[in-house]
């Protein structure tokens, strides 16, 4: 390929979209390689041949910063999400989230809250932190069931057996079993952002103009259509 | 108890097709290396299905291909005395023998395991795994383990071959006794005309897969010696005189003449049948000389038969009883032999086993 | 060597123990049972079978996972038949992270299994038989003893997969620190975290120092059973 | 057909039946090896290594993987060694995923051999001594053929393993498409996408026909085996 | 070629202290079930590592604890006949009776695959697979995969047990053969009297792991009679007058008269060695009267043995070799025998086995 993109899995779809519409466009060829960030990371870092890292979130982008492996020049917050709860289609509950709001007595004695894993996958580190600054992380902790991604929180709510769970706001809008019933306000939770950058590696002219083309408006629809906000700042 | 043979079975490029009856008491299955003996066998224990035919215990169906009947071998209860042991590796000497008893309801046990132990002297073995004996201490707790199953038949497959002369001769009696005492019907694979002829009741002579002759014992091997290669002369009925005394000799009546057999163990009176070797017969016409030779039986030629040279086999009649003497021809032609004559059979004394009738 | 684990730690630890217990004992007798059909049975559709029972070895684990979700699940047809039932409920429990190592394991013990049952010398079962043992006693007093190399074996690595086994179990019933967290899912997350890695050494350590326990246990059983073959 | 799958997915597919056959192939001889050297050895260490052996079981998937990455990454110590002495780079290559895949089903493998050297009858071996058989002619005429089941199963069992490997896999290489994304890691993408399960359902049948396939070409040449010990 | 032994082995609980030599030819092993045997051969093959000792084959040493030397098995170059057949379960007949031969150095081979393959009646059997064997065909085939090894010594541990008669008296002369011709010194196990008789050069009887007797086949079995149990009578040296004609009858001369035996196969005047079993010798006083009994030799009674009753043991000076009669105290009395007195020792030419110096 002409190209190899590392990119955090949850990033599938709308990557995939805008890689093919590259390749149409410049006939050059995109390789991306889907992983938990964590993963990702730690592989540049023992020299995997990525040209752009696309993170799912800041630490592990600021991972990399901190031990020279990516061009800091070419770093941009590219991404926005949401973090909504979202119960199975069927459910009737209905919740407003608020400071101190009836998660836990939503539950009910057996019923689990869905999450990416609280203290490694974003996901999960979003809405720990969310739940606290509303002043139910203690009530609710005992009721957590932590998956180990954002997809495997979906599934558990999908298919019923969770009858609520914390997940992005891309997530949501594409399966249809579970519905949104409500969305985090932005500032109970650290920004959701995907950070994107070349690595030291990624010296290569394709590189930077397949980066170039992922800040472009041209790829703009493809992560929208996905359900992300386009943040497109530097830094 | 009968047996009843009547099968079919195919194991690759090799055919059984046997048919025979026994009369119960000991049938010796007597025939050369790979004739079908331990196939059938195998057939009788339920091992084999055949591929035809009908096999009957007594009463008892065991198989029967035409009403569909195949009693499986756990209910057959017929004790397995294997070619090759296949003791359990993972149970101690004690536990194989324990094996099949333990598996016995008890009002059906018989025999008795220390009497078993002892004879078969493998008491020191009783800790051991099977790994670490000798080949002949393997056979003889297979024939502990097959007995004290306490079962209805005996299929003993060269159950002494591994055996030295001393133990084989403590072993035979006891199975005399099996068949005497328990009246256990008994097949017994052989390759020692001696066993056999001490033992069978009756003979069943297999070759490639077919039954050559069965009968009685004495019937079977005058023929089988008459054809060269065996050693079998015959057995005869006499009845019991007076039992051995301290000179260790039984005294016995045979319409032929007195014999003297070593300790009977049996009633005065009694029917005796004993074997005799073609090869211990000596010939003599006239009187013989002084000779250690006990037993002299009159007897009348009737027939002489070539065998491979110098081999000839003559045909006796000796009280109405067949017998086969294996001489020169030399001897015949010296002696002037031929059919009608009338001359003494000479038979040592100690070349007689005796057996029960 | 309580300061040595955080309580969560030494939860999931404990936990660990547990569910690859009784994810080894409980699957013995079926992966016994089925590697007795498999290695003897002659039914059609025995390969199908055979290919069935290895399945969770070569699904990705996630799949499996999410399979017994679908199936043991609180919503699934045989978890609420379960449920309903008996009162059986796999979904967020520690059962049901040892259902997910006890399949997980199932395909390794039933083909070690299945090894030792066909190494068998079959003439010794015939042997059995004719002492008056009917099939479930051969079974049990022939077949079942010379298979123990392989009951041993098997045991073995369906309790290392099981402290191993992560993919299915966290799909299948997440990772409730005290209920399903087991050390890998405990190292799992760990590892997410950019400083987590002597806590993930740790508790790597630690699984280590199980399984090897649990192998020399095994061998000292098979040693035993060796040694009452040859003494 | 070929417009059964994506391109990509045709990658995924013929890639990892590469890595599953190069697993296999190139680790039998070593587990061959293995086992002969822990059934048959006796050395101090022998438990030791029979449970060093046994770790990428007892791991998760993804700690080996991350081992792997320090050891034979292109910085690790394995990988530039091998790496500037033979050319031989493992790192986010394909023959790196057939390294994970090896590695991660070794111990299968090697338990499975294990289990057929440990039934064979040594007698034999003492027979083939005195017909003038030194140890090597012993163990490839004696040893050898009547390990064959063993061989098979565990050869079967890296092979599935193989293809259901993940995370030993992903952690190592990565997931890059056409060189290092075999089908589990194909799947794992998919699943993390929210449209992707039929995909991630096709591929898994994939999986599936190709273990069935290979499992019925191992029994098959079992029964020619046994066939052939019978007539 | 010699064979020393001079070994200290322990088995568990049972301890092998043993120590002779012999000089080649054909050694038996002779002794009771559980003696000892097979370990000793074990212990030949290098299959056992002695405790202690030393065993040298000719000036080989194959085992020495004292100098550290030990042979393995692949080097000793020492063919064995297992026990129990061993035959490798994953190859055809052919390729078993093979293995050995593709192990061995062009220039080292001897004998011939079909003259052996025939011998053994085994060619119907090349190519199937050892399971599909008889017990009989399993050990002839066992028999032929040392022979084809060409082995410079040959181990057989009971290797006729499981062989009908006919089957044996073929495999018996090619024995006899191996030592004659290709000078193979072969250690053979056997519990049958007359195998023994008819082959050993040496007897080496073994009970509880110890040597109770060693040396020439004659003076051996001259002893085990006079014990009881056994039937060995002794082995005579005679000189090959005319060899077999039509009669099939080779004439020999003995110090003590003249012999007359089956076909020798030897030129005139070739020495030959008769084994005779104690209970074929028939003891006459005075002229023996006109009997089928071929052989007449003169005997001086030289000691009187009571074995158990009926038997008596009658040890015979014949021309200088010794001979044991076994007959009844009966028949002792009736004669009047004692040490010293001059009687004909009656012996049936059939029951002569020829054996070659
Ligand atoms: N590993 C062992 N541990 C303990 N005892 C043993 C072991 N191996 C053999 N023995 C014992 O040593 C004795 C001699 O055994 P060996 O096999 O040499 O006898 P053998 O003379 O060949 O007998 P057979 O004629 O029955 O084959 C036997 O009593 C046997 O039980
Ligand atoms: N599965 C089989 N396939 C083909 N041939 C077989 C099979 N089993 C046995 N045979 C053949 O059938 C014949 C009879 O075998 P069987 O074991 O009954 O002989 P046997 O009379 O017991 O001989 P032995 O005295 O040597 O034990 C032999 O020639 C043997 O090779
Ligand atoms: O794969 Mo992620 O890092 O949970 O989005
Ligand atoms: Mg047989
Ligand atoms: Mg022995």
């Amino acid at each position: 390929a002409d190209v190899t993109v590392f990119a955090a899995a949850s990033l599938k779809n709308a990557l995939d979209t805008a890689v093919s519409a590259y390749k149409a466009k410049t006939g050059k060829d995109v390789a991306v390689s889907y992983a938990a960030s964590s993963a990702l990371a730690k592989q540049i870092e023992a020299g995997a041949p990525a040209d752009i890292f696309f993170s799912a979130d800041l630490d592990w982008m600021d991972y990399l910063a901190k031990k020279d492996l990516i061009d800091g020049a070419s770093r941009v917050t590219l991404l926005g999400n949401t973090l909504v709860l979202v119960a199975p289609k069927d459910s009737t509950a209905s919740l407003e989230i608020k400071p101190g709001f009836p998660l836990a007595e939503a539950l009910g004695a057996d019923g689990k809250l869905a999450m990416g894993a609280v203290a490694s996958v974003p996901a999960g580190k979003y809405g720990k932190a969310a739940l606290e600054k509303l002043g139910v992380w203690a009530a609710v902790e005992p009721h957590v069931a932590q998956a180990d991604n954002v997809r495997g929180a979906l599934a558990f709510v999908a298919k019923g057996e969770a009858p609520f769970g914390i997940v992005y706001g891309t997530d949501a809008h594409a399966e249809k079993a579970v519905k949104i019933v409500a969305t985090f306000p932005e500032d109970t939770h650290p920004p959701i952002v995907y950070p994107v950058a070349l690595t030291k590696t990624g010296t290569s002219a394709d590189a930077k103009a397949f980066l170039d083309y992922l800040l472009s408006s041209d790829a703009k629809s493809a992560f929208e259509v996905q359900g992300f906000t386009l943040l497109g700042s530097k830094g | 108890m009968t047996l009843d043979v009547d099968v079919q079975k195919r194991l690759g490029a090799f055919e059984v097709a046997m048919r025979f009856q026994t009369g119960g008491g000991i049938t010796a299955l007597f025939g050369p290396s790979g004739s079908g003996k331990t196939t059938l066998v195998n057939l009788i224990a339920g091992l084999l299905r055949p591929d035809k035919g009908r096999i009957a215990l007594g009463s008892r169906v065991l198989v029967d291909t035409n009403t569909g009947v195949f009693l499986r071998p756990a209910e057959r209860r017929i004790g397995y005395v294997f070619q090759e042991g296949r003791l359990f590796p993972h149970l101690s000497v004690r536990s194989n023998l324990m094996f099949g008893r333990w598996l016995t309801p008890g009002a059906r046990r018989w025999g008795d395991f220390d009497a078993i132990v002892d004879l078969l002297a493998i008491r020191p073995l009783l800790a051991r795994r099977p790994r670490d004996l000798s080949g002949g201490e393997k056979q003889r707790v297979a024939i502990g383990r097959a007995l004290l199953s306490s079962p209805e038949c005996l299929l003993m497959d060269e159950p002494l071959a591994a055996l030295d002369p001393a133990r084989k001769a403590e072993i035979l009696p006891f199975v005399e006794r099996l068949r005497d005492e328990m009246r256990l019907p008994i097949v017994y694979v052989s390759h020692s005309v001696e066993e056999v002829a001490r033992l069978a009741d009756t003979v069943v002579r297999i070759e490639g897969g077919r039954v050559l002759a069965s009968g009685p014992v004495g019937e079977v091997f005058a023929t089988i010696d008459a054809e060269g290669g065996f050693e079998a002369g015959g057995v005869l009925t006499a009845r019991l005189v007076t039992e051995a005394g301290a000179d260790g000799l039984a005294r016995l009546e045979h319409p032929a003449g007195a014999l003297l057999v070593p300790h009977v163990g049996r009633p005065a009176g009694s029917l005796v049948r004993l074997s005799i070797r073609s090869r211990d017969v000596t010939i003599a016409v006239g009187e013989p000389g002084r000779l250690s030779v006990r037993n002299r039986l009159t007897a009348r030629i009737t027939a002489i038969a070539e065998l491979a040279p110098p081999d000839v086999a003559i045909r006796l009649d000796v009280g109405g009883e067949p017998l086969v003497a294996r001489i020169t021809r030399d001897a015949v032609r010296e002696l002037g032999l031929e059919p009608g004559q009338m001359v003494t059979a000479l038979v040592k004394a100690v070349a007689l086993d005796e057996r029960r009738g | 060597m309580e300061q040595l684990f955080t309580p969560e730690e030494w939860t999931a630890i404990d936990l660990s123990l547990k569910v690859a217990t009784v994810a080894t004992l409980a699957s013995l007798p079926v992966g016994i049972a089925m590697a007795m059909l498999l290695a003897r049975g002659r039914f059609p559709g025995r390969s199908l079978l055979a290919g069935i029972v290895s399945l969770p070895l070569v699904l990705p684990p996630v799949v499996t996972g999410y399979l017994l979700l679908l199936a043991f699940g609180r919503k699934g047809p045989i978890g609420a038949f379960l449920d309903q039932t008996f009162g059986l409920v796999f979904a967020f429990r520690w059962t049901g992270a040892a259902l997910a190592s006890a399949i997980m394991g199932f395909p390794l013990m039933v083909r070690a299994i299945g090894l030792s049952i066909e190494a068998i010398d079959r003439r010794l079962e015939d042997a059995a038989a004719t002492l008056g043992a009917g099939r479930i006693v051969v079974f049990l007093s022939v077949t079942l003893p010379l298979a123990i190399p392989g009951i041993l074996a098997g045991a073995v690595l369906a309790f290392a997969r099981s402290l191993g086994e992560f993919g299915a179990t966290i799909t299948f019933v997440s990772n409730i620190p005290g209920e399903t967290q087991t050390i890998p899912s405990a190292i799992y997350a760990l590892i997410q975290s950019p400083d987590g890695e002597t806590g993930a050494l740790r508790l790597t350590l630690v699984s280590i120092v199980i399984a090897i326990g649990a192998m020399l246990l095994a061998e000292w059983l098979a040693a035993r059973f060796r040694a009452g073959e040859r003494t």
